[in-house]
């Protein structure tokens, strides 16, 4: 569904004379506790979930969130985009191990019951696919909020600082990189500079209050805060310390920028400042002219979002939009802008801006120097047209 | 400097080499941690045809899954980026393809055969000649035409 | 399941050798996406759920939220408790109304569309039923800290402010209490002081992310931070503006707190500063000496935590733990704090101050001038008893 | 001072004190709010026999559902809180009744039968007496026994 604009009107609860009758549900006892004891939405929701995009490719990449029906900057569990390279492994958390070796002076071997004993952390940061809106890299594709934006979410994810458990290892001062492994079908890899494993590197084990869910890495999650999603490995089994970047497929043929000279970048980890209007966006309808609040995402991998201006006008002016405190670090940041829409046809936009002093770009100033293979680190402003009846639609 | 040697904590167990072998099967770029063993172009092409060929096309062209082989040159609009038109290491299509490969059923290949599927598909690429035998040392040595293409940023 | 400590060190994977095997989920293909499209946890902690007292009661009053499995301060929207008076109805949000009238200059329907267009504000706060513990002031009867404190959750809300909703009434000045009405099968009802409802009360739709859970008020709940939970009235139908309380049901007969002397309290809504270990916690069993981290979590309706005190010697001694940030206002606080257990027995016991000054009582203190009958608001400090094979349990 | 009379956003529509009728259904301490009609202990009995003795007992006293007759003195460690132990209010009655039960089938009674009822409850509590009819005017004049036993703290 097309987000909380799309509740209707519907007349039900009134008499002939538009008196309003006592709903059905008022006069008779409702469902009973625990059914079921993990609790589900509400049928009427049934509509939010994650998909994949139309027609099915033979192997999927990944499934999307729907951004238009989130609020505030948790994203509930069931939503999570799913990414992964050879489905979901279905992991026994008491036979799981993580090792780490390598350039350490202790090789470890760790339970998930000794990793939950470490001091612990719960941080609220974003997560995003260094793929999301790759597509609309080349031309307009996705009609929803979710389609074009939908590999980003956030939690709150709870786990041990990496730098605590090459403490118990201790570090050779010759490592400069790490390999993470996951224990999936594709015994994902990816290399990750030392610095970043010592700096803000965690072991996640929890998101949002609970275990990990199995697509998000059940029970062992490497976490690099602001980091493209994919070097988050999941389903985690070991962690080696070497020299050099291991040069795994992932960081060679699979997540490497080809500019238009026709060399490639590599190791281009950091996600850019970002943002994206949710309500209203594609797919919605503003079914009368009136007030509206716009409200949307901002989020970067440098640090914390520093600004967010909305434009009602397709960017002949620019205002700034409330931010919702607390602005975190790595987090999504949601942005409020009052809007008294008058029934023109207009184009909104959003442009953030962080802390390091980066603004969004256009996607022309995204395409400049770019191969026209280029797929990743797409962080363009999106346009949402808005027609005269309200339709509003994506405007790349 | 190394940290020093005191557990701080106590927690987990100390792991052997030994005890972690079915474990380390990473390939470094350079060719630490290749094992022993090898495979012929040849002998890649029949698992090739045997193992790959339903997912990524008789001769590797691609079908339900990715392309393989050639690709074109990287600054044309049409261009697809393969082991050939690529992979900056050979070593890679080795680490990949045994931990990986076949989609569905991964890490069951012997040395023997992830060997002369690198083989086959460096053939393929028209990398290396067809009677080609690759192993622990002939692998690193492979030159990639794309060697030079990549850019190493880190940021 | 008796939280994360239960993990266990099956040795599945070793051969007979001890050499780590590759894991079989590690040699096939995972799962698809979209299994489901709303995601679940995994099947290896269907025990983290949300119960009820056993043997149930003809008409249970309340399922608890397993806080020995959370992880930082979000509950999950699955185990957050449940506490209703006449079961959970069934709203479709397209026929729901929320009407506001009484002492307004313009009484107010509106539908939810109409809601959802308001500004928002997004705010993370805790949720406590006033009879949290209500068994334990009298002797010590739950095992697990889900049975003693579980009547507690911490979400993201995400709703418009009522002082924001109450503009577009008008409000007369004659107007001093709020009757807020369920459209449930009991249409509950509570009188609440304007004061509140101008201060920081909101109308929430949603929380975590996405919209309310139907036990949760599905499509519309009144939430007063800070406040005693049956307070947040839910599936919010009317807000009517008076000059006096409505003295309801549940502000005579139900929540109120008898003294020693005979006479009850009334209109004690603010929860009192609390804190509890939740691991380790009543259940759980330390299955070798070492370290272990102590964690728990801290809240008040006052404000902010201030700090939490730790005892490892059952209150001989006391020490700070850290408090993880951000310390929010009226929101869960996690604590933690190291603790190398060498196998002796011992009791852990955690005690918070606020930022009102005030500071968790003994169950004594909170016993002092009450009747017998005294029933809510136990914010006593939770004693945990450690045995020296491990065992923790209620040491109320 | 009132507020403006300036709508500010414009969401919502106005209603009506008749298009809220059905939804007005509480009752103010005071009695306001108390709509016409009437019942007494004679007929309230019936009724309760009918619809609530299952839950409460044939006469109040408890079943699987809430004690609501006796109770005794509050400051004994045995005391249960009932109407006439602890209810400050006779208008709590009507409105708690008629909004919430009988269980399973709320506002399903006429307000005659809520008066009924509410008589009915009254003197089981031993509060009225047994030829008691209840309506507007009278129930706000019942003095409840634990009307001085609550004291107002608003924190
Ligand atoms: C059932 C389908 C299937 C089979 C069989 C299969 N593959 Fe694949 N292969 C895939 C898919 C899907 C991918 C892409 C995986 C991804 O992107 O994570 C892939 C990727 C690859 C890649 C990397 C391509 C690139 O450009 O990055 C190579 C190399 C490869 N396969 C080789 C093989 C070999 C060798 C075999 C046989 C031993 C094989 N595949 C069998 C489905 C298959
Ligand atoms: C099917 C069971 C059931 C039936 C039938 C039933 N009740 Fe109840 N009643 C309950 C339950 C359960 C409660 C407690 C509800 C709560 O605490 O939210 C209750 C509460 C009450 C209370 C408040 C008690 C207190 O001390 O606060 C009154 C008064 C009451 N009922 C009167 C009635 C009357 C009058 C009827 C018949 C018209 C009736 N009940 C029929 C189950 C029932
Ligand atoms: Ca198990
Ligand atoms: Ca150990
Ligand atoms: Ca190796
Ligand atoms: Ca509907
Ligand atoms: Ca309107
Ligand atoms: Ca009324
Ligand atoms: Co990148
Ligand atoms: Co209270």
């Amino acid at each position: 569904t097309a987000g909380s604009l799309a509740f209707n009107n519907a007349q039900a609860q009134f008499d002939s004379q538009g008196n309003l009758l006592v709903a059905p549900w008022t006069k008779k006892t409702g469902s009973d506790f625990l059914t079921p004891p993990y609790g589900v939405p509400s049928k009427y929701e049934k509509g939010v979930v994650r998909i994949l995009p139309t027609p099915a490719a033979a192997f999927p990449t990944a499934s999307r969130t729907p951004l238009q029906n989130l609020y505030g900057i948790i994203t509930p569990n069931g939503l999570i985009f799913e990414r992964h390279h050879a489905g979901v492994p279905d992991i026994d958390p008491d036979a799981h191990r993580l090792v780490i070796h390598g350039l350490v002076d202790r090789p470890l071997m760790l339970t998930m019951n000794d990793l939950v004993r470490f001091p612990s952390v719960s941080m609220i940061y974003f997560l995003e696919c260094s793929g999301n809106g790759s597509a609309e890299l080349k031309k307009r594709t996705g009609t929803t909020v979710q389609e074009t934006h939908g590999l980003l979410s956030c939690c709150e994810w709870t786990g041990v600082r990496l730098s605590t458990v090459l403490a118990e290892t201790g570090v050779k001062s010759s490592a400069k990189w790490l390999l993470a492994e996951g224990s999936d079908g594709a015994a994902m890899t990816r290399s990750i500079p030392m610095q970043k494993a010592m700096d803000d590197a965690l072991l996640v084990y929890a998101q949002n209050g609970e275990m990990l869910r199995p697509e998000q890495g059940y029970p062992l999650r490497l976490f690099l805060p602001g980091y493209e999603g994919n070097t988050n490995i999941k389903w985690l089994r070991r962690l080696k310390l070497g020299t050099e970047p291991w040069q795994t497929r992932e960081e060679t043929s699979t997540y490497t920028d080809l500019g238009a000279g026709g060399k490639a970048l590599q190791f281009t980890f950091e996600m850019g400042v970002k943002s994206v209007i949710t309500q209203p966006s594609g797919g919605m309808r503003l079914k009368q002219a009136g007030f509206y609040e716009i409200t949307g995402f901002a989020w970067t991998g440098a640090g914390k979002i520093r600004s967010v201006d909305v434009s009602i006008d397709g960017g002949k002016s620019w205002d700034q939009a409330a931010l919702q405190e607390p602005v975190l670090n790595k987090s999504l940041t949601r942005f409020r802008y009052p809007w008294m829409w008058k029934g023109e046809p207009t184009v909104l936009l959003s442009r953030a801006s962080d802390s390091s002093g980066a603004i969004q770009p256009t996607v022309d100033e995204v395409l400049k120097l770019r191969s026209a293979n280029s797929v990743y680190h797409n962080n363009a402003i999106q346009p949402w047209l808005v027609t005269a009846n309200g339709e509003v639609s994506n405007g790349r | 400097a190394d940290s020093g040697h005191e557990k701080i904590l106590g927690l987990g167990q100390p792991v052997t080499g030994q005890q972690l072998s079915a474990w380390d099967i990473d390939i470094a770029a350079n060719g630490v941690g290749l094992p022993a063993g090898s495979g012929s172009v040849g002998q890649g092409k029949l698992i090739f045809q045997a193992k790959c060929a339903s997912c990524h096309g008789a001769e590797g062209q691609g079908g339900p899954a990715n392309k393989l082989t050639g690709g074109g040159n990287l600054n044309t609009a049409g261009a697809v980026k393969t082991i050939g038109s690529y992979w900056p290491f050979a070593t890679t299509i080795f680490d990949y393809v045994r931990r990986a490969m076949p989609y569905g059923a991964p890490q069951s290949l012997s040395n023997d055969e992830v060997y002369a599927l690198t083989a086959y598909l460096l053939n393929a690429n028209q990398i290396v000649d067809a009677d080609t035998v690759m192993d622990a040392k002939a692998l690193p040595l492979v030159q990639m035409p794309n060697r030079a293409g990549f850019v190493r940023v880190e940021r």
